[in-house]
């Protein structure tokens, strides 16, 4: 079958307010609206206002309500309209939510799932364009997760709201309306993806490219060009930023030898950084070949005219690049 | 001329029921806001061809507000909006073809296309945007104040947000300061019924936004009617140079389109909602009819202007669209204020004085 | 028994102004708060022999708030405070001894010694702590009423900030739901004069706290008078019950401390200040001389039940005291619910299930 | 002469309080209360309630209120009384000050320092030992600084509140009262230390530390003890976490083929992830003789009970650890 994104999640919503009655939904034009990116399409009228609740614009008054009603039990999904606004609600996602199991020492458990688009949409310029993947990936207490198809988006947001811990979920705007496969088993209405592990979309044998997200398909497309350079590249999709699958990145790159890693944002202490120190923090170091390469966002805030936008964000080109120089080719 | 919907007050006595005006005047403010009119229309079309992408919230409907706000007061005092802020910046001197320039992403643009619609700046004519995050620039205005009575200046900062922005926590925080410190804010919130598409019956729990300060005075305008806007405006500057701190106007306005262009808007309300304030409450045919009947205009020299403004829009449109790219080099200027930091594009292999190893295999 | 000072009201009628009360009821609340006083100025005295650490805001001097509060709901209504909450966790059910232990870090403390001070918690009577950014707890607690009303439980969250915090606009969004969505929450603003050294003059353009919801009716309560706050707690409950939406109780009262121990507490308020209001407002001497004047109780009896008291906390305190230190391995316990993930340490050879490479020398 | 951290503190504040009209002070506390940790002591006094304000408990309201008059061209230096509470306003500092002047292109700049206590104090718990270093030294459009030493904090508070972008300055509580031996050329008040400078603080030939903040006190403690195995550490104080000075932690890593990092952050896409990375992409990798360690608070959120928070943040004897296996030396 074929599904998109958007239709994944949504199914993904709907079946588990239909399993679990402490199961809502709230945000900003989540109900009438159908939600500002149609997410949340039809929720309204099945599941009635109470369980699908639109909010004012004031996110960290909602968003902590929502870890409110967490701590009483219930397992609010919180939409932000985008994870730019989420900005304005980190506080009660760190210190409401992260924290509060630990400094309960185990008394009081979140479970909640904070959701929405992340990172650069487009032609939104510089305040809607920002990647929260390696901010979140930093807190304790968190669990982040981001999709890239639609079997990722339904098994993980499965896996999101059953579990309890507070769990950030990153989509991306730019992957609702794009279309997969999805097997049957990714239909069954308890369709989990296990929340930690990476998943292999391509094996490879020669260098190892790690992405998440919207990333993931710029890495596969760059892996098709690397094969007219008779390079085989694997190409990683991370699903869980954190906690990070640290066996299966260790594992690739002893087998290739060479590493490069991406993300649409800013370079600096990003998800490439950290996978880096693990080369040094795993076996993986020894059989390293080359040094690893990052591709991510360029370091500036984001444009909005498309040839800079264009130039600001990692294309399958710049990934082709990265890999030849970690593959010792003339670029 | 009288005022058709009288003000609102809350701890206050409010502006006069009626304004002194005079035919240059109102000839001024008709113009204006048919240029804006007519810009917001072109904005629409090119949105649909392509020319323009992202969000663009477009202003039509809601001219009067910002035209008034400029009739009232002046460029000495600071102006800061949100998103929705084309109409503003055109206020504040700004051309139809930087504006459109920045729409279409061009190097002419008013921020040489690295802001967009959303970020429009005119900062020589104290206009200072132009901001994305929902209430954010109420706390900035109220910030521009501060400057202003730091300095002694005797101006004010005219601090626009929507009803929507309305129920944001930073407001209610830069309000207590505003009070607490008596700074010469004029809080504008442009009420046009939703935000989103969110109604302010299901966003707000009290509606009235001129007494949503609760402490501090306000007004409710008719959003619709430049005049209105223009006296309470002059009023409400007033109030604050007399030392009296802040003071809010909320603006009775619509906006006939979508949110953005992405939003239809009529999910949420109908058409006949729209097409019956377009009939009734717009600002451009209230000017006219002004002008007609009190002034005796000949209603064919209004068309001959209407005429002449769209020309002109268009001259500026399409000298904006056969603007240039900006430079590619300009993705990583501007950054930091400090000439020459090394700043690293998406690969090690491009920025700018981004030092590439030795050691690297043919970069 | 009839109140000293009349309750003050917005947009509502509010309690009456008499309790009917019994000399076995006045006798716990007495007890009760006697027992929160000893506690806390032990804690001063242990603090100061550095046996507790950091920051330690201590409750006397407002005990009649916590103690009313839980006179006039019960441990069905959800309860939830910021960082000065040994008064309520000791009101709902933990005891003297485990709130000890948490305040020296022992690993028989009420959060095992991870928590501290700030962070106590006894939801298996609904109270959910215990926040340290202000105000953050003011949209929790309304989170609290919205799982109440959503369960169709017909129980209120009881949530409480300090007349510093009342300026944090989440609690003005917070309350824009609340009013919207008709959430059963009792706002209580604990008004003690000052948040840290910033007295209400200085923070707030309206001091009148109980109106500061504009829209939500208020009352002002002697928060002193343990039966005042007892009867307007009870009040509130009732609004809320039937279904009107939120509700502020702004409590008058006063701390003895500073606002933390690094803070004496007398470069922004005489000790004149404080001393006098001791002498005249004191809770504990207020329903001390009740049970004199009304209850025609033996001043000596009351005397030995302070004596009592004394030494029962101090036993306590010693218990907690003698306790041991939470096990080291707890560092990496109880950050996620899931077992057995691996948690890294300051170095890549401690945490636990972290996987040490096997090319790395000598680890 | 000698001087605490907080004097220097205070002292830079005051000169540049009578050099500039335009800076003002605003945050919590800092005018009547003296600061929370009375590093704007007697600042009220001298400059007066114009220049010296307290604000309510309002930190979004506050920081907003302070980027709105940087943008009109005053110069505030913003408190935070801990960087904990600046997560309610990071919103500001990001969207509304990082990233204006590019928006603008250039049209408006945010001459801003948005100053206070960074990271883990004692036993405040969870809520309030946060280090904020990573996240803001990922964004373009900030300056990120945190002095160690009191020579650190005046030279670069006043290089701060000097530039022309915004700043963010992170101190640590702990180190307020420290005293430190002060040069005199340290005392002018036209005394400024460059940003995006790394100051060596010890040489050595053998392993480089890099820390920053308090931690450099532990890496200098880890130096002398390292002494008595025979190892020779170099000891980097970072001063600038944003934009890092890679010139001196390359040339300091060629020099000695081994690296430790440390910080008293969460690791996962920290600073020493950061640097981890630089490694690959600068000519040090081909001199690295042994994988880089990251020294960092442990992956958990703060504990209260001392024996916990002590084992939660590196001590020296960390740091010497590492360096020992650094230089396969057994540990
Ligand atoms: C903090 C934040 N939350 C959400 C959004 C998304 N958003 C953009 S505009 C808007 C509606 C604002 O409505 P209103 O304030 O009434 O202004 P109007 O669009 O009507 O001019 C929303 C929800 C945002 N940009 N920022
Ligand atoms: C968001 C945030 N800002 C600042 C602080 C530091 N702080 C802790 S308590 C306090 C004063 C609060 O006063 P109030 O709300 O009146 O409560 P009280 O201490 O009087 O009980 C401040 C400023 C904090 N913990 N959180
Ligand atoms: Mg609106
Ligand atoms: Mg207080």
């Amino acid at each position: 079958t074929q599904m998109t994104v958007r239709d994944a999640l949504n199914s993904a919503l709907d079946e588990e307010l239909h399993r679990d009655k402490d199961v809502f939904i709230l945000g900003e034009e989540v109900a009438q609206y159908d939600g500002a990116y149609k997410v949340t399409r039809g929720l309204l009228e099945k599941h009635g206002s109470a369980r699908v609740v639109d909010t004012p614009i004031t996110e960290m008054g909602f968003a902590g309500l929502a870890v409110g009603a967490a701590y009483a039990g219930l397992r609010p999904v919180c939409e932000f309209m985008t994870f730019n606004f989420a900005m304005q609600a980190i506080d009660h996602v760190v210190n409401s939510a992260a924290k509060q199991y630990y400094m309960s020492a185990g008394l009081i458990n979140v479970p909640i799932v904070f959701r929405g688009p992340n990172g650069p949409a487009a032609g939104v310029a510089a305040q809607h364009s920002q990647c929260f993947a390696a901010w979140y990936g930093s807190v304790p207490g968190l669990k982040v997760l981001s999709p890239y198809s639609s079997e990722d988006a339904r098994g993980l947001l499965k896996a999101a709201i059953r579990d309890n811990d507070p769990v950030v979920f990153l989509e991306n705007e730019l992957m609702y309306g794009q279309s997969f496969d999805v097997s049957d088993e990714a239909l069954d209405k308890d369709f989990v993806i296990p929340i930690g592990k990476a998943k292999v979309e391509r094996e490879g044998t020669d260098v190892t490219i790690i992405a998440f997200s919207k990333m993931v398909g710029q890495a596969l497309q760059a892996a098709e060009e690397l094969t007219n350079e008779g390079i085989n590249a694997e190409v990683i999709n991370l699903r869980t930023i954190r906690p990070l699958d640290r066996e299966t990145i260790v594992a690739s790159v002893k087998k290739t030898g060479r590493l490069v890693t991406v993300e649409e944002g800013w370079v600096t202490c990003g998800i490439g950084a950290e996978i880096s120190a693990l080369m040094f923090e795993s076996d993986a170091f020894d059989c390293l070949d080359a040094p690893v390469e990052r591709v991510s966002g360029a370091d500036v805030p984001t444009p909005y005219a498309k040839n800079l936008e264009d130039a600001a964000f990692p294309k399958a080109h710049n990934i082709v690049s990265a890999a030849k120089r970690a593959c010792y080719r003339k670029v | 001329i009288e005022f058709t919907t009288p003000f609102e007050t809350y701890l206050c006595d409010g502006p006069k029921e009626y304004a002194m005006t005079t035919e240059d005047e109102v000839m001024k403010y008709f113009r204006d806001m048919v240029v804006l009119r007519r810009m917001e229309i072109v904005a629409d079309q090119l949105y649909k061809k392509a020319e323009i992408r992202g969000f663009c919230h477009l202003y039509d409907g809601q001219e009067a507000v910002c035209t008034g706000l400029e009739a009232g007061s002046g460029w000495q005092h600071y102006l800061i909006t949100a998103y929705r802020d084309h109409g503003t910046q055109l206020a504040r001197g700004d051309t139809v073809e930087r504006i459109m320039a920045e729409l279409f992403g061009k190097r002419t643009g008013s921020t040489k296309g690295k802001g967009g619609s959303m970020h429009l700046y005119h900062p020589e004519n104290r206009f200072y945007g132009g901001h994305g995050i929902v209430g954010a620039q109420t706390a900035l205005g109220t910030g521009l104040a501060f400057a202003a009575k730091y300095r002694g200046e005797n101006v004010v900062s005219i601090t626009m947000y929507g009803d929507g922005a309305a129920n944001q926590g930073q407001l209610a925080e830069a309000m207590n300061m505003a009070a607490l410190w008596k700074l010469p804010v004029v809080y504008v919130c442009e009420n046009n019924n939703y935000g989103m598409g969110t109604s302010t019956a299901r966003s707000a729990a009290d509606n009235r936004y001129y007494t949503r300060g609760h402490y501090i005075p306000g007004v409710k305008v008719d959003g619709m009617d430049i005049l209105a806007v223009r006296e309470a405006t002059m009023y409400a500057v007033d109030h604050c140079q007399q030392g009296n701190g802040p003071i809010i106007l909320e603006m009775n306005t619509y906006r006939y389109h979508g949110h953005s262009m992405s939003d239809p808007g009529i999910s949420y309300r109908s058409r006949d909602e729209v097409q019956s304030i377009r009939a009734k409450r717009d600002p451009i045919e209230r000017a006219k009819a002004w002008l007609v009947e009190v002034f005796n205009k000949d209603p064919a020299e209004l068309k001959a202007i209407e005429k002449e403004v769209r020309k002109s829009v268009d001259e500026e449109t399409n000298r904006a669209l056969a603007a240039d790219l900006p430079n590619p080099d300009e993705l990583y200027t501007q950054v930091f204020s400090t000439a020459d930091l090394p700043i690293r594009g998406t690969e090690i292999s491009n920025g700018v004085n981004w030092p590439t190893p030795s050691g690297l295999p043919n970069v």
